[in-house]
C-alpha cells in the first residue's frame, strides 16, 4: 500500500505546471481568479493552448490524437490544474460527443467532426434535458421524424450551457413512440445550431448570469447522415456519457485550490477587522471540510487506481459526485462566514479591468461569495441530482 | 395564555395580505426592485396613509401606541410578500432610535415625516471593520465651537442611497469598542463631506457605503457619549423584524416546495410521492413551526421586558440555521427551476439568504449565548 | 398575544410545587435522580400519592374522578413535575386503557375497573406490538377465537414496557380474517395477566436494563365480558389512545431538568479537570439544544393554547415526538461529551444505597451517561418511530 | 500508486477472517466478554502462535518488521469480529512502548512473553483529570537510594484487572502538563501500594482505576523525564489501531442494516423499498467509503511520518462523527431489535460509540485540527 509517484510521474506532473505557468493563457487564469466571467474568445484561446500542447483529448484513443495518458497522468493533470484554479477544458467536445462519434460514429463522421474537436474549431453543447424531463430523461419528448434524406427535429432542450456560443449540437430525440421501452425510441443525433429553425433563448440564473439556455427546435430539417450509430440506440450511447460526466465530478483540485485560499485570507486582517483564524468556531469548520475534503481526494484515488488497474470506473463514482458537491457547498458557506456583512453587496463583474476601483465594494473576493454560493447551488442539481445520486447508489452497489 | 392576534392586529394583518394579493404580485415587486430608487415611492406613500409606519409608535409621537409585536404582524407578512419598500430603514431603524432619544422639537422635524413617508431616512450603524460588534465604532467626531464635525466611515447602509436623513452613531469618548462614549448624530445626507456609494444587494434591495469626512452634524439626537443604549435597543427591534420577515419567507418557500412537489412529474408520478423528499419537506415544515414558536417567546419577551439578550440571539440564531435549511431544501427540492432568476423561488431565497448574514449571523449569536 | 397566567394558574403552580415537595416519596425523588431503576413498590407508592391528592387522573371526566383541570393546568403539572425530575405517571392505567374503557366499556366494566385504575390497585400494561407488526401495527396477528361464553387467544406481543409487573394487560387481537380492511378484524380485550397460558419473557436492552418484556399466549380463555366495545372496532379505540400517546411526547420538562443539570455540572470542576464551560465549543452545543428545547416548548404552548380554545390535539403533535425525541438524544450526546473517558466504566445501579463506596467509578453521573444514551436511542424507535411519524406529518398534514 | 494489501497482508487477513467465522461467532464472543477475566485466554494463546501479536514488531525483537498498515490489516478484521480479546493493551499499547524506548534485556524480559502471549501488560496513560491529555499527569515518582517510589492514579487503564505489567507515565520534573519530565515505569502489579479496581466498560470489555502509593517501579523504561515521545507515538498507534477496528464495525453495521432492511416487512413490502431509508443507507455506505479512505491516508502517513499529528487528528475525528452516524443510523434503522442485548447490534454499536469516547473525542481532535 503507498501512494508515491514514478520518477515518470513526478517529471509529467512538473510539465504539466509549466504548461500552466508558461504556456496557459495567463490572463485568463487572471480572470478566473478574480471571478471574472470568461469570454468565448478566452475559452477558445486556452483550448488551443491545451491543442498546442497535444493536451487536447486526455480521454481519447492515441489513433484518434488522444494523448494516451495513463489514470494517474490525468489524475495529476487535475491536480495541477485545480492548483492554479485553471478553468477545466469544456465537457461537450472532448469529453462527451467525441468518445461518442469515435466509438458509435461512422468514418465519414468522424473525419469530419474530429480533428474540429480537438483543434477546438467547433464549439459543442448538449441536448439532453427538456422542460418536462429533468432526473428522469428518458421520458424527453423532442421528436425527430424521418422525411426523405432527412430528419425533422421539433422540442425543446434546456438547461444547454454556454450554448449560446456553440456551432453543433449533440441531442437525444425521439424517432419512434411505438417500442416496449420508452428507452429503445431514443436517437442520438447531430445538429448545427446554425440551421433553421432553432432558437436559443437564455435562461438567466439567481446570480444573474447568462449560463444556460433553452433551445427550441421548429422544424428543424437534419441531414439523416448526422444520426451517429444506429436509431433507436442513443439512449445506449448517450448513457455512457452521463457515467462519464460523473467521473471528474469531485471536483478536489478546485476545492483544494478554495481551501487554501480561504486559509491565506483567513490569515490576514480584512477591512481592518480580526483575521477569521482567531476565531476558532471558523477554523474548526474549516478543518472539518479540510477533513472530508482529504478523504474524497483518497477515495479518487482508490477509484483511480482500480481504473488503472483495468476495472472500468462504477456507480460507486456517484458517491465522488455526492460528496464532492457538499464539499463544494461548504466550502461556499465558509467564504460567506469569512465575508460577514460584506457578503451582501451585488457587484457583478466588479473585479474585472474595465470597472471603476472606486465602485468596488469589499475585499478579498468577499462580494464574490454570495454570488458563488448563488451560482453553486445547481451542483447538486444539475448533471443528475444528488437525490437521483443517491437512488442509483442504493439500487447499483447497495442493491436495495 | 393566549398565541392569537387581537383584533387590531387582525384587521392589520388582513390589510397587508389583501394588499399583496391585489396589488404586489411577484412581477410588480420585481419592477420596483429594478427601479431607479429600488422601491416604489407610491406604494411607500400608501403604506404611510394606510398607518402601517406608524403602529409602534406611542399616540404623543403620532402612532397608535402599539409595540414589537404588532410589528412581527406586519414584518411577516412584508416577508410572504418579498416587500422591497424601506420598511426596516425608516421606520425600525431610524424610527427606532428617534422615539427613543430624540428630543420632540426632532420628532416634530423628523420622525413625523418619516412615518408620514414624507423624508427617507435611515441607521448607518455598520463599520467595515466591526463584523456584528455594533459598540465596535471607529468614526469619530469631534466638537468645534457649536458643532460636531464628523470623520469616518459606515458600510451597508440600509436605503443609503435614497435616505436624505442619515443617522450616524459616532465616538465622541472612549476606546474602539467601549459602549460608553457613543453619539447620535442626525446627518444631512446632501451635507458637504457625505458621500454614498449606492448599490443593490443579493437580496434586490439597496445599501451604501457612506463616507463621512469633515461633516457638520445637524444635532446630536440625545445626550453625548450615551447613545449605546438606544442603539442597542433599536438593533433588537431590527432583528426581531427581519426575523418575522423571514419566518413568513421560510412558510412561503415551504408552501411553494409542497405545491411543486405535488405537480411535478418525473418516472409517471409526481414527485410528492418520493419519500425522501416527503421527509425532507416535513423537516422543512417543523423548521417553520419551531421558528414562530421561538419567535413569538422573543417578541413577547422583548416587549415585556425579559431576558432580551437571550431571546434576541437565540431567534436570530435560530433564524440563521433554520432559515438557512429552509431556504435550501426549497431551491434543492424545485430542481433546475430553483436555480432560475426567472422563478420567485430564488429570490425568496435571495432575501431569506441575506437575512441570515446581517444584524449577526447564527454563529455570532451562538457565541453570545455560549458566553452567558 | 401574551403566556402570563392567571393569579388562579400560579396559585396552582404552587400547590403543584408544594406536593412535589413535601407528599410525594422523596426517596422516589432521589432514586431517580441517581439514575437507579425504581422498584414496583416505588412505583405504586408515588401513584397512591398522586391518588390521595386527587391528582390521578387529570384526563378524565370529573365523573370518573378525573381532576378537571384545564390544558394549562395539565401543562403546569408536567412542568412542575419535569422541574423536580419526578417519575411521569404511567400511562398504561390511567392515560391509556382508563379513558378506552369509560368511552366505549360497558357499566359492569367502568364499574370493576376505573377505580382500581385510580388507586393503582391494579397494574396494566400494554399489548399491541407483535415481533412482526411493529411501525405496521394494524398486521398483528395474535387471534382470540370465540369459544361458548369465552375467547381463546393464541399469539405474542412485544416491547411490553413494565409487563413483569402488570396485573392486566390490554390487547389488540384479531377476532376476524375475512374482512375488507385489515384494521375491521381487529377487537380490543382485557386480559388478567394470572390466566393460565401466559408466559412474561424478559426483553433485555442494550444497557442490560429488564424493562420491557414479550409476552406469549397459549391457548389463553379469556371471558367474552372482557371484550371492550364491538367487535371489530379495536382498531378505532386503539388509534384514539396512539394519539394521546404522543401528546405528552416532547418531555419539554424532563429536558428542562437535564439541561438545568447538565449547566450546573458544567459549572464546576469534576475529577479536578477544569470545568466543562470553559470550552466554548461545548457550550455553544448546549446552547444550541437549549434553543431548540425553548421553540419546542412554545410549540408545545401553542398546541396547549388551541386545545384549551377546543380544538383536538391533531397530527401536527406528531412534530413534538419528532423534535422532543431529538432533544432527548442531543442531551444524551452533552452528557456522554461531558463524562469524556468517564463515558466508558459499565457499573449499573452504582449510585444504590447498598453499592459499596469504593466500587464506584466517575463522578456526577458521568458514568450513567452512557447507560442513559443507550437507553433512550428507544425514544426515537417505540411509540411510533419517527419515521412512522414523518410520514404521518407527510400524509396528514402536508397532504403529500 | 497501490491501494492494495501485498501478499503477507492478504494471507494476515484471510487467517484471521476464517478464524472469526469459524471459531469466533458472536455468541462465543459474548461467552468470553461474560467469563472472569472478560476475554479468552486460549484464543489469546492462539493469536500468539499464529504470530499475529507479532506483525507489527522488527525482526530483531522477533517479530515480522511489519509496519501500522500490517496492524491496520489485523485491527480492521479484529474489529470485524468484535474481538474481546486485549489485543490494543498487550501488542499495541504495552508493546509498542517497549518496543520504542525499552533496553534489549528489557524487551527479552517483557517483550518477548508478551508476543509469546505468556505474560499480560497494559499502558495506564489516562489520569482522572486529564480528559485527553496525555501529557496532563499528576502521578509522580520521587527517587529513593537506586528505587523509584510512585504515588498517583491512572485511570481507564485498558485490561488493568488482568495485566501481570503495567507500564506507567509518570512525573519526574516539570509543571502539571509539561512534555518533559515524563517518565515510563515498569511496575509489577502484585507491588506493594497497587490496587486495582477492575471493571466491565460500555463495550463488554475490562478496565481498571489504578492507584498507587508509595510503589516501588521494577524499572526505568528509557531515559529519566524523556518518556514522552515514545509515550505520543505509541498513542499515535493506538489511535490508528482502534480507528481501524472501528472501521472495521461500521462496515459490518451498514452490511447488516442493508441485510435486514431487505428482510423485514412492513406494509406488505421490505423496508429496503422505502426511499427514505435508502437515502439513509446510501449516507451510511459513503460514511465508510471516506472513512476508509481516510483511514489509508493516515495510516500511510504514519507509515512514512509524514504529517503525523494531521492524520492521527483527522482520522480519529472522522471515526468520531462518521463513526457515530453509522452506529446511530444503524439502531435506529433495525428498529426495536436494534436495541436489545440479544442482537450483535447492539454490541457492534456500543464498542464504536466507546470508540468515539476514548483517545479523543471528535471535538477534541477537531480542536487540534483547527489550532493547526
Amino acid at each position: 500500500m503507498n501512494v508515491t509517484f514514478s520518477d515518470e510521474e513526478i517529471q509529467f506532473r512538473d510539465e504539466v505546471r509549466a504548461f500552466f505557468a508558461n504556456e496557459f493563457p495567463q490572463d485568463v487564469l487572471d480572470k478566473q481568479r478574480r471571478a471574472v466571467p470568461l469570454t468565448r474568445e478566452d475559452f477558445v484561446r486556452f483550448h488551443k493552448a491545451l491543442y498546442k500542447k497535444g493536451w487536447a483529448a486526455p480521454n481519447w484513443p492515441k489513433e484518434y490524437g488522444g494523448t494516451g495518458w495513463t489514470p494517474v497522468q490525468k489524475y495529476l493533470f487535475a491536480q495541477e490544474q485545480g492548483r492554479v484554479d485553471a478553468p477545466p477544458p469544456l465537457a461537450f467536445g472532448v469529453s462527451m460527443v467525441g468518445p461518442i462519434i469515435y466509438s458509435f460514429g461512422s468514418e465519414a463522421q468522424k473525419k469530419r467532426f474530429l480533428p474540429d474537436i480537438l483543434e477546438f474549431n467547433t464549439w459543442w453543447c448538449q441536448g439532453y434535458s427538456e422542460p418536462g424531463a429533468g432526473s428522469d430523461l428518458a421520458s424527453l419528448k423532442t421528436r425527430a421524424d424521418r422525411d426523405g434524406d432527412d430528419y425533422i427535429i421539433n422540442g425543446t432542450k434546456t438547461w444547454t450551457t454556454l450554448g449560446q456560443y456553440a456551432d453543433w449540437i449533440f441531442c437525444l430525440v425521439r424517432t419512434s413512440s411505438d417500442v416496449a421501452r420508452r428507452q429503445e425510441g431514443i436517437s442520438f443525433i447531430l445538429v448545427d445550431m446554425n440551421t433553421p429553425g432553432i432558437t436559443v433563448k437564455p435562461i438567466i440564473l439567481m446570480d444573474g448570469e447568462h449560463e444556460v439556455n433553452e433551445i427550441h427546435f421548429d422544424n428543424v430539417r437534419v441531414p439523416a447522415e448526422n444520426l451517429v450509430g444506429e436509431e433507436g440506440k442513443g439512449w445506449t450511447y448517450g448513457k455512457v456519457l452521463l457515467q462519464h460526466e460523473r467521473t471528474n465530478a469531485s471536483q478536489v483540485g478546485k476545492s483544494k485550490y478554495r481551501l487554501n485560499r480561504l486559509r491565506a485570507q483567513a490569515a490576514r486582517s480584512v477591512r481592518g477587522a480580526p483575521p477569521m483564524q482567531d476565531d476558532m468556531n471558523f477554523m474548526r469548520k474549516l478543518a472539518a471540510v479540510e477533513v472530508k475534503l482529504k478523504a474524497l481526494e483518497y477515495t479518487d484515488l482508490r477509484i483511480l487506481a482500480s481504473v488503472a488497474s483495468g476495472k472500468a470506473p462504477g456507480p460507486e463514482s456517484s458517491a465522488l459526485k455526492l460528496v464532492g458537491t457538499e464539499i463544494v457547498q461548504a466550502i461556499d458557506t465558509l467564504y460567506m462566514e469569512a465575508a460577514g456583512y460584506y457578503t451582501l453587496p451585488y457587484v457583478p463583474h466588479q473585479y474585472e479591468e474595465n470597472f471603476a476601483d472606486d465602485l468596488r465594494v469589499g475585499e478579498g473576493n468577499e462580494t464574490d461569495s454570495a454570488l458563488e454560493y448563488f451560482n453553486n447551488r445547481k451542483h447538486t442539481i444539475f448533471a443528475g441530482s444528488n437525490e437521483i445520486q443517491r437512488n442509483i447508489i442504493a439500487k447499483h452497489v447497495l442493491g436495495l | 395564555m393566549n398565541f392569537s392576534m387581537n383584533e387590531v392586529q387582525e384587521m392589520l394583518a388582513d390589510s397587508i395580505e389583501k394588499f399583496i394579493a391585489n396589488d404586489y404580485d411577484f412581477d410588480t415587486r420585481q419592477k420596483y426592485a429594478g427601479s431607479d430608487r429600488g422601491y416604489s415611492d407610491a406604494v411607500w406613500q400608501q403604506f404611510a396613509e394606510l398607518g402601517w409606519t406608524a403602529v409602534a409608535f406611542d399616540e404623543d409621537d403620532g402612532g397608535f401606541g402599539g409595540n414589537a409585536i404588532d410589528t412581527m404582524v406586519i414584518m411577516e407578512r412584508l416577508g410572504r410578500g418579498l416587500i422591497v419598500e424601506p420598511y426596516l430603514a425608516n421606520v425600525v431603524l431610524a424610527g427606532g432610535i428617534l422615539k427613543r432619544a430624540a428630543s420632540d422639537a426632532q420628532k416634530e422635524q423628523w420622525l413625523a415625516p418619516i412615518l408620514a413617508g414624507e423624508l427617507q431616512a435611515t441607521l448607518a450603524f455598520v463599520e467595515p471593520q466591526a463584523r456584528y460588534d455594533i459598540a465596535d465604532t471607529l468614526t469619530i467626531a469631534k466638537q468645534d465651537g457649536d458643532d460636531w464635525i464628523l470623520d469616518g466611515a459606515k458600510g451597508l447602509v440600509a436605503n443609503g442611497g435614497n435616505a436624505e436623513l442619515l443617522i450616524v452613531p459616532a465616538r465622541t469618548a472612549g476606546e474602539l469598542d467601549d459602549e460608553d462614549g457613543i453619539t447620535l448624530f442626525a446627518v444631512n445626507a446632501s451635507s458637504d463631506g457625505v458621500s454614498l456609494e449606492s448599490y443593490a444587494t443579493i437580496d434586490g434591495l439597496r445599501a451604501a457605503e457612506l463616507s463621512l469626512q469633515g461633516v457638520k452634524a445637524d444635532a446630536v439626537i440625545g445626550e453625548v457619549g450615551a447613545g449605546f443604549a438606544a442603539l442597542t435597543d433599536t438593533i433588537d427591534d431590527a432583528i426581531l423584524a427581519v426575523s418575522a420577515e423571514a419566518l413568513g419567507i421560510m412558510n412561503v418557500l415551504t408552501e411553494k416546495t409542497i405545491e411543486y412537489s405535488k405537480s411535478r412529474v418525473q418516472f409517471g408520478v409526481p414527485i410528492s410521492s418520493f419519500q425522501a423528499l416527503q421527509h425532507r419537506m416535513v423537516d422543512m415544515y417543523t423548521s417553520c413551526e419551531q421558528t414562530r414558536s421561538l419567535l413569538m417567546w422573543a417578541t413577547m419577551s422583548v416587549a415585556n421586558d425579559e431576558e432580551v439578550d437571550r431571546a434576541i440571539s437565540s431567534i436570530k440564531y435560530q433564524i440563521g440555521t433554520a432559515g438557512k435549511l429552509v431556504a435550501e431544501e426549497a431551491v434543492q427540492l424545485h430542481g433546475g427551476m430553483g436555480v432560475t432568476w426567472e422563478l420567485d423561488v430564488a429570490h425568496y431565497f435571495k432575501r431569506l439568504i441575506a437575512i441570515t448574514q446581517m444584524l449577526g449571523s447564527a454563529d455570532w449569536h451562538l457565541d453570545r449565548l455560549a458566553a452567558g
